[in-house]
């Protein structure tokens, strides 16, 4: 297994080098191979881990001196969300390969190499970090996709997507401090790197690890006070936001915390408070920051940090001793990665064909294009939460793992309340734009729109399967 | 097969209509019989299996699912087959209606909707069958979802919007459906109903628990002061749409109050039932008040369910105090009224809605006011419509009456003896019945006669003919399901009772012809509708066969002539419109519909502060960064620029920062 | 040929060069064979200095020429660092300077010279790192000054020769105070011992507990001064983004890479020998705030910097810092990540420097506010600048990462945790100024009127070079680089090599 | 009169040739002034050698005399005289009035400063070490103060002379090698400064260090 999970990792690599090495014309096919070599190798492995009966295995990859600096882990939690970001890393190779190119309304586009290159990394980096079990790990890997994703915000060179990517890059690294504050504060006290070792501190160790794992988290999954630099992320392309800002890199933050978590214990109480404290202000202030966007992607972004917080929420009520919670924290980060995919493949696909994003200027989007108007209604209902679609399954347990617990700590129930009345206000807020986007007459814009290319389709109709079924997938792997 | 295999057949088969009529919607009509046809097999089914459990044990259907935390059980009892029998009957009827009555709507996507009515249909039928907090809001939200498609398939402004509040409405109660679950769960230690029944929270948590379901049932049922989305919505579906959601959905509404208060919490406390009960009078009284002032035909019946949403609420209100006083045969009374009413409601209103569609199936309009005379052109709708009306303004012997009979009957048994709240409550409750029920029937002679008598009052109205033959079946089943229920009562009784009985879990209670016999004084339950019909036509045919038998004679001298009109040609601007025959009552309840334009006031309020929000939020975005990022940047860049300063380009100065730097090093180094 | 005989052959070979280069006719058909001696000789230096450190490796210390010539661990790693980055530069030197010559802006005369120079430059790098004597040392040191000065202002031009000049006098003047220090050193020892051990570094070492603390305390105030000066730390680092900037390219990278982390080893030489005497508490913290100082102050100059090659030397002395950093925390680890910063920042930032000259020969201007689009009209210059730039703000899987992260972690170790993130931070801002680099200079619009056309393989191959090295560094470090690391620390420790193994340094030091 | 007296004595005189090094007009002038210091600095090192009966000083003395009595001056004399700035005037910043006090001040100043040294070496030659430790310092004031590159460079030659004698005084013991080398170096770096100052004459027309200053930020 660890030969498919490692396979999983350098596939995507050599593929970013292959391609730096390689004609421009060849970058499209070669990034959409390795992605799909990836996804293969990763589907294959899920299928033996189930069929092995999801025994968790580690394997050190590079020791020194008897301390494992690398080292790759395969358990139920890896495994299902390493299929979800090298597998939404495959459609959207396929689906970039539709949107960039010179039929693209809102941005014109040649391939360049750098593109394909960077996205391949990218998934190569984000598969490590998710099968790694030590801080170094983590630690690399984190700081890699931070480069990628730099390169990636900053892909259309000009100057507000540069100064978007330099300060995406900037705050991300600031808050990654809080991981080099743990892998050495680890380091010292237990001489080792493995994650493992996080259970074996001492109380006021684990709460330094823990917490600055949690400000390394924040940083990376846009939470309060390091939000500012999703939005401004949007000036990437929107494939690129899709996946980075929507399935993964995003989702690396709550990743690296569940999976100290995980091995933590038992963490002190302190970390809950802070997490979930910290969670619902970022909910409330992002929920506060729907309210004047009109840009859809915008939107998305702070609708991406205020479903992250449900994730922190989650994680910070399992410290009080919900496993229930938990789970739906690791569902919900599956979940809402394909949901927000869609919902930001949607807004490419609408800005590929009718050239904005301006959600004012979008209406009627259902006559003109079936699909995308589908697609639109879904992903705003997973997202704000609505059954069948896959976010409110994850959202539930999240609420049920934390009332759980909030009768003996009075201060979780208000927090919860207010997540509560936050979903509510979401829902609205999304419902709202459903109604104004989808049904009705085309405006101007939209009945001037092209056709949506082949490729972008069947990316769409995939993830709109997938924003039903997640939830079961998740809610059956994890048990 | 066993209901509960029947049942799940029944689904199986709404779902594969559903599904069917999506993949089929290119091919239109195929798409409207598939749907049609399914959804009449899936209703007929359904309505088997709920029927078969009427009286009898109830029957699980435990499956594990996918989520660890919830297995997904399907509880058919007698209060659950009572719901799925009354759902799966309107939905045949919806069925059969929408034959012809979809095709209206060719080319604005038939398979879509015939998707979503079965998909609808289907989720109410889970809803009361779930027997787990979970799957019980999963499907609750569904049949939102479902529903809310089916508000804005007019893609219309107003469509959309009625369907926005709807749904948030919708999702808001849920949400605080679900906190009161929580919280139940909690305590119980598992999602499970069968566990919530086991166990008995604090009265604290309790209350709480209440107070939460109430608000986002009540939210579903239409309530006042939570009814604004209902006559907004339910005028914006599709009228065999509408006819299920106020025929139906709004009863889960209340099925879902009485579900949680009395099914799971044992509802042994005085103020839920007065609650109950307050509300029910207040959603009676003004519901028909602003019924009264409609003249959409459409909003006009939305408002008349929240009317009788209110009567409904009236009888488990009284069930409720029952309980909490420990006299059983308030309780039972109670119940059955509650739910006697809830069965009528959804016949008539059902029937009502079908009308009201066939009408604007020919008319394309709403607006009362261009109707009239119709009852020449549609003789069967019009008819049916009538039974209807007469139905709902509780005209014996049609249903109507027999449940606001029981109502009453509850009410002054609960007001007989109890303590001081209860006999304070309940005549009042009862007076604002007695009010209700006179105001409705004025309401309904204002519709009928608008739409159907006089004169037309438009090009359309005379150009109208009879609906389709699907349409007027469906119409006709209802309307004689509302004489069957009203002539049959001393049948139906029983059965009810026994539902009450076992929601209450009491010995069944005996009954005789028409007459309940209760632990209790007899003389106030009496009642026999046959007989009153008996009554009734005699009243109507005594006179008529007098009339006839004396009239021969004076037939040939009759003249025909203009009706005298002060010197005018009657014509239709003289007849009187919904607005005008509303107007003594407007003046009247002037004080009501002066609470609907302060809380039209606060709304507004409401809206200005969300605004101030938003523009506070985008005024309020970039600040963050313009706190942090700028001033950080431009602290660098200004730090940067001030140190530049010091490498100066004099070499002197470099060789003096040596010196200096050794002098400081040897100060600190000898100090 | 017997071991001993490596230091001495290892100080001839360039020096022998040097003079055979500058003996050659000055004609158009010499240049060839000019630059066929100066590959030798680089060549020639770099196989000799594996070779001796191979030997030290496997053997331990190598002692010759009357004790005055020392390869200990420590020296080896500088050795080493000559003789990769001086063949590497060296190499990439030729066709630089044969593009400058075709553009006429050297003279065949001073193409010679410069081979001259750069080899005998080569010289005295290396006779710093091998001296044993203490004042021979320091006359290493101002040699280099002498042997690079006239590199830095190899062009003529007014800037070139105001930087040269500069470069000079303060070097000069600072390690003339390193002289001072030198001086005290000795008196110091020569009180105890006899005047002609007491010159050498080992045996002052040996009797470091004999020294007088005071004077050991002002000696070492000096040397900081005075050494520090060439090291650029702050506030003596005035001349260095003079001298780097102005200098050619191949030469601003041996500056850079090589040339600070020989001024730097002296200090660490005397550092060790200050620790044993009077205990680690002052040096350290001097050492620190020095370090500290020095970070913050360049940090801040980085980031308002647009000349190119200016910005890079401003960012050496902010990696001279962090190395100071680590010294200044002490303890294995620090003093293991001090010396492994050391190598990972030389090759690092040889690779940019490089990368700057064939930005400046491309576009003719080092200001990176009209340098546009190098990744579209030289892609694989872009590409090393890119990835150069990206290691040198400290990204994984590149070196720079390792060491800074074990300074990071000594310094918690050592108990300066808010420190540790002032200093964490201040890197941050440099990451900015790097990203600044490749977001505007190696992306961006290129020019309309340039071609598509990359430098000569001469230049990119040892490019190609140094960036596997960073790689190799940042991913897989050699085995053997850990033991050095390790013998040197416990040196500089001194330990010995019997360095306790449950140390972290052993697992840390040799990370990856 | 002891020999360490002699030494010391000898000493003071240092100061006061530096002193005309550093007021003379010309820079062809100052060579010559620096020549007769630097004579004065190898009568130094034989006094110091007969008085701490040490032969190498006298091979010390010997070299210093071939290279910074002879060597040094020449090269300087010879290529000074060929530069000129009229621009530059004087060159100074501060008066040579000024200077003089200032060179009191170092002195002064050192003196403290060496008084507080107890190292056995320094024992009996406390004033020479002072007033090798103020040459030193003085030279350096003289790069400090002296706009004229031309006289930063005796500036630097004071300073060098400056730790030359102070390395005579301190580790007179030490081989004979290293002072060959450090005297090797400071000819080397008097060349190559002399042949910078050229270039800079030839290409910028001054010897203004003022108007080096295009390098900053």
């Amino acid at each position: 297994m660890i030969a498919l999970a490692l396979a999983s990792i350098l596939l995507p690599t050599v593929g970013a080098a292959l391609i730096a090495l390689s004609p421009r014309s060849a970058s499209k096919r070669l990034g959409q191979i390795f992605a799909g070599l990836a996804t293969a190798c990763l589907l294959v492995l899920a299928y033996q881990f189930s069929v092995g009966g999801k025994i968790p295995a580690e394997y050190s990859v590079i020791n020194f001196g008897g301390v494992e600096i690398l080292g790759f882990g395969v358990d139920t939690v890896s495994v299902l969300v390493a299929c979800a970001v090298v597998g939404i890393g495959f459609l959207i190779s396929i689906y970039s390969g539709g949107y960039l190119d010179a039929g693209n309304r809102e941005h014109p586009d040649i391939v360049r190499r750098r593109y394909f290159a960077f996205l391949s990394l990218f998934i190569g980096a984000m598969a490590g970090l998710v099968f790694s079990t030590t801080v170094i790990g983590q630690l690399v890997f984190f700081e890699i996709s931070g480069v990628c994703s730099w390169a990636l915000i900053g892909y259309y060179e000009k100057p507000k997507s540069l100064y978007s990517a330099a300060k995406a890059l900037i705050i991300t690294h600031i808050a990654s401090l809080g991981l080099y504050v743990a892998a050495s504060v680890m380091f010292l006290e237990t001489h080792t790197f493995a994650l493992s070792a996080i259970g074996g501190l001492s109380e006021t160790a684990k709460t330094i690890v823990l917490l600055a794992i949690l400000v390394a988290a924040w940083g990376k999954s846009a939470q309060l006070p390091f939000h500012m630099w999703l939005p401004d992320a949007m000036e990437a392309p929107t494939p690129v936001s899709a996946y980075l800002h929507a399935a993964s890199m995003v989702k690396v933050g709550v990743y690296i915390f569940a999976r100290a978590l995980m091995s933590s214990n038992g963490a002190p109480e302190l970390v809950g408070y802070v997490c979930t404290i910290m969670a619902t202000i970022t909910l409330v202030y992002g929920f506060i920051m729907y309210l004047p966007q009109c840009d859809m992607k915008r939107l998305l972004a702070y609708s991406t940090i205020t479903q992250l917080s449900y994730m922190f929420l989650g994680l910070g009520l399992s410290v009080f001793g919900s496993q229930m919670a938990f789970n739906g924290a690791i569902a919900h980060l599956f979940n809402h990665a394909f949901a927000k995919t869609l919902f930001f493949l949607v807004a490419g696909a609408l800005s590929y064909t009718t050239g904005t994003r301006m959600l004012p200027l979008l209406r009627g989007v259902l006559s003109k294009s079936p699909l995308l108007g589908i697609a639109f209604v879904v992903a705003a209902l997973a997202i704000a939460g609505v059954p069948p679609f896959n976010g409110f399954f994850s959202k539930f347990a999240i609420f049920a793992g934390g009332f759980e617990v909030a009768q003996q700590h009075p201060l979780l129930m208000v927090l919860l309340v207010i997540a509560l009345l936050e979903s509510v206000g979401s829902f609205a807020w999304f419902l709202k734009w459903v109604g104004w986007t989808v049904p009705g007459r085309p405006s101007e814009a939209v009945a001037a729109a092209s056709p949506v290319p082949l490729s972008m389709q069947i990316v769409l109709i995939t993830l709109i399967v997938m924003a039903v079924c997640s939830s079961f997938i998740a809610a059956i792997w994890l048990g | 097969m066993t209901p509960i295999q029947l049942l799940c057949a029944s689904l199986a088969c709404s779902i594969v209509a559903a599904f069917g009529s999506l993949l089929l919607s290119r091919a239109e009509n195929w798409a409207i019989s598939f749907a049609g046809l399914g959804g009449l097999v899936a209703a007929v089914l359904g309505g088997v299996a709920g029927a078969s459990v009427l009286s009898g044990a109830p029957l699980v259907l435990d499956v594990a699912g996918p989520f660890s935390f919830a297995h997904f059980i399907i509880r058919l009892d007698a209060l659950s087959g009572l719901m799925v029998l009354v759902i799966s009957t309107l939905a045949a009827v919806a069925s059969i209606y929408s034959f012809s009555y979809v095709r209206e709507y060719g080319g604005r996507g038939v398979g879509p909707m015939g998707f979503f009515f079965n998909l609808f249909v289907a989720s109410m039928v889970l809803v009361v069958v779930a027997d787990n907090a979970f799957w019980f809001l999963v499907f609750f939200e569904m049949m939102s979802l479902a529903s809310y498609f089916l508000v804005i398939f007019d893609q219309d402004e107003e469509a959309v919007s009625a369907g926005f509040i709807y749904f948030l409405v919708a999702h808001a109660g849920s949400v605080a459906i679900m906190a009161g679950f929580f919280l139940m769960a909690n305590a119980a230690g598992s999602l499970d109903f069968a566990a919530f029944r086991a166990t008995h929270p604090s009265a604290l948590v309790a209350s709480i628990v209440f107070v939460l379901s109430l608000l986002g049932f009540g939210a579903k049922a239409g309530m006042i002061p939570l009814h604004v989305w209902l006559p907004r919505a339910h005028p914006a579906a599709p009228s065999h749409a509408s006819a299920l959601m106020s025929g139906v959905m709004i009863k889960i509404g209340v099925f879902g109050i009485l579900k949680v208060s009395v099914d799971l919490l044992g509802g042994d406390v005085l103020w839920w039932g007065i609650a109950v009960l307050a509300l029910g009078a207040i959603s009676s009284v003004l519901g028909v008040i602003y019924a009264l002032a409609e003249h959409d035909i459409k909003r006009l019946l939305a408002y008349h369910s929240v009317e009788n949403i209110g009567i409904i609420m009236l009888g488990i209100g009284t069930g409720m105090i029952g309980i909490a006083t420990h006299h059983p045969l308030v309780a039972m009374l109670g119940m059955l009224a509650g739910l006697y009413h809830l069965i009528n409601h959804a016949i008539f209103k059902g029937l009502l809605f079908l009308g009201a569609g066939a009408v604007i199936f020919r008319m394309h309009t709403k607006d009362m006011d261009k109707m009239g005379g119709l009852a020449r052109t549609m003789p069967w709708t019009s008819a049916c419509f009538l039974v209807g009306a007469l139905a709902i303004s509780a005209i014996p012997p049609l249903n109507g009456f027999v449940s606001e009979w029981f109502t009453y009957q509850a009410l002054f048994a609960a007001a007989l003896d109890g303590t001081f709240l209860v006999q304070f409550a309940t005549p009042i409750a009862a007076t604002a019945l007695a009010l209700t029920g006179a105001l409705a029937v004025m309401c309904f002679v204002k519709a009928y006669g608008e739409m159907f008598s006089g004169l037309p009052r438009s090009k359309k109205a005379e150009q109208t003919t009879e609906v389709p033959a699907p349409m007027i079946i469906g119409m006709v089943l209802l309307a004689a399901a509302c004489v069957g229920l009203g002539l049959a009562a001393p049948l139906v009784v029983p059965v009810i009772g026994g539902i009450a009985a076992a929601i209450l879990h009491m010995p069944p209670a005996s009954f005789a012809n028409g007459v309940m016999v209760l632990p209790g004084d007899p003389a106030h339950t009496l009642l026999s509708t046959p007989l009153l019909a008996v009554l009734l036509v005699g009243l109507a045919t005594v006179p008529l066969a007098i009339s006839a038998a004396f009239s021969g004679s004076r037939a040939n001298r009759r003249q025909a002539a203009e009706p005298w009109a002060c010197g005018y040609l009657p014509d239709a601007h003289m007849t009187v419109t919904a607005h005008s025959f509303a107007q003594p009552i407007r003046m009247f309840f002037a004080p009501l519909y002066a609470v609907r334009r302060t809380a039209a006031a606060a709304s507004e309020g409401i809206e200005r502060q969300f605004v101030k929000l938003v523009s506070l939020a985008r005024r309020g975005e970039p600040m963050l960064d313009r706190a942090l990022v700028g001033p950080s940047i431009s602290f660098v860049g200004g730090v940067g620029k001030r140190l530049q300063i010091l490498q100066s380009g004099a070499l002197s100065t470099y060789c003096l920062y040596i010196v200096a730097a050794l002098a400081i090093l040897l100060l600190i180094t000898l100090r | 040929m017997v071991a001993s005989d490596l230091p001495p052959l290892l100080l001839l070979s360039p020096l022998v060069f040097a003079l055979v280069i500058f003996a050659m006719p000055t004609s158009g058909r010499s240049a060839r064979l000019i630059e066929l001696l100066h590959l030798v000789s680089i060549v020639g230096t770099l196989v000799l200095a594996l070779t001796t450190v191979g030997y030290v490796l496997s053997h331990g210390t190598l002692v010759t020429f009357g004790d005055w010539l020392m390869v200990d661990p420590l020296a080896a790693i500088f050795v080493g660092l000559i003789g990769v980055v001086g063949c590497l530069t060296g190499f990439y030197s030729i066709g630089y300077i044969r593009h400058d010559v075709a553009h006429g802006e050297l003279t065949a005369v001073k193409q010679k010279l410069y081979y001259g120079f750069f080899n005998l430059f080569l010289f005295t790098m290396l006779l710093v790192v091998t001296a044993n004597n203490i004042v021979m040392m320091w006359v290493g040191i101002e040699a280099t000054t002498l042997g690079s000065a006239f590199l830095v202002g190899i062009y003529g031009k007014g800037t070139s020769l105001e930087a040269a000049w500069k470069y000079l006098i303060i070097c000069s003047v600072g390690v003339a105070f390193g002289l001072y220090g030198t001086v005290l050193t000795f008196a110091n020892a020569s009180a105890s011992i006899d005047p002609h051990q007491a010159v050498l570094w080992t045996s002052i070492l040996a009797h470091a507990q004999d020294l007088d603390p005071t004077l050991v305390k002002i000696a070492f105030v000096f040397v900081l001064i005075g050494f520090g000066t060439k090291a650029g730390i702050f506030p003596m680092h005035a001349w260095l983004p003079d001298a780097h900037s102005e200098a050619p390219s191949p030469v601003s990278g041996l500056l850079s890479g090589v040339l600070l982390k020989c001024g730097l080893f002296v200090i660490i030489r005397y550092y060790a020998v200050t620790m044993k005497a009077i205990g680690p508490e002052f040096p350290q913290s001097i050492l620190l705030v020095l370090g500290v100082l020095t970070v913050a102050v360049s940090a801040f100059l980085v980031f308002v910097q647009h000349d190119f090659k200016r910005k890079l030397a401003y960012h050496s002395i902010e990696h001279v810092g962090l190395i100071v950093i680590g010294l200044g925390v002490g303890g294995p680890l620090g003093i293991a990540a001090a010396l492994l910063h050391t190598i990972n920042h030389s090759f690092t930032k040889a690779l940019l420097f490089c990368g700057s000259g064939n930005v400046l020969q491309k576009y003719g201007t080092r200001d990176l506010r009209s340098v546009k689009g190098i990744l579209r009209t030289a892609p694989v210059t872009g590409l090393f600048i890119m990835a150069g730039a990206l290691a040198l703000a400290g990204f994984p899987p590149f070196n720079v990462f390792v060491s800074e992260f074990m300074v990071f972690a000594a310094g918690l170790d050592a108990g300066y945790p808010k420190l540790m993130i002032l200093v964490a931070l201040l890197f941050t801002i440099t990451v900015a100024a790097l990203v600044d680099i490749i977001a505007h200079s190696v992306l961006g619009k290129a020019p309309e009127n340039m071609e598509k056309s990359d430098s000569s393989w001469l230049s990119l191959a040892p490019m190609g070079v140094l960036l596997a090295l960073i790689m190799v560094f940042g991913v897989a470090m050699p085995r053997p680089v850990g033991d050095i690391l390790r013998q040197a620390t416990g040196i500089v420790m001194d330990q010995g090599h019997a360095t306790a193994t449950a140390t972290p340094i052993e697992h840390v030091a040799a990370k990856k | 009169m002891s020999g360490l007296q002699i030494v010391n004595g000898l000493a003071g005189l240092l100061i006061v040739t530096s002193l005309l090094v550093v007021v003379a007009r010309k820079p062809s002038q100052s060579a010559k002034f620096y020549a007769l210091q630097s004579l004065v600095l190898v009568a130094v090192f034989v006094a110091l050698g007969s008085a701490t009966n040490a032969p190498q000083l006298y091979v010390w003395a010997a070299v210093a005399f071939v290279t910074k009595v002879v060597l040094v001056p020449v090269i300087m004399a010879r290529s000074f005289g060929r530069l000129s700035d009229e621009r530059l005037g004087s060159g100074e910043r501060i008066s040579p009035a000024v200077t003089v006090l200032l060179a009191a001040v170092v002195v002064l100043l050192c003196t403290l400063i060496i008084s507080g040294v107890t190292l056995p070496a320094a024992a009996g030659i406390k004033p020479a070490l002072a007033i090798s430790l103020a040459h030193f310092f003085f030279g350096l004031a003289c790069i400090v103060t002296q706009r004229n590159i031309l006289k930063q460079v005796f500036g630097y030659c004071l300073m060098e002379n400056g730790s030359h004698l102070t390395l005579a005084l301190l580790a007179g013991s030490a081989p004979e090698l290293v002072e060959i080398g450090i005297t090797t170096d400071a000819v080397f770096a008097v060349v190559i400064m002399v042949i910078l100052a050229t270039q800079i004459n030839r290409k910028l027309a001054t010897l203004d260090a003022d108007q080096l200053t295009t390098l900053k930020g």
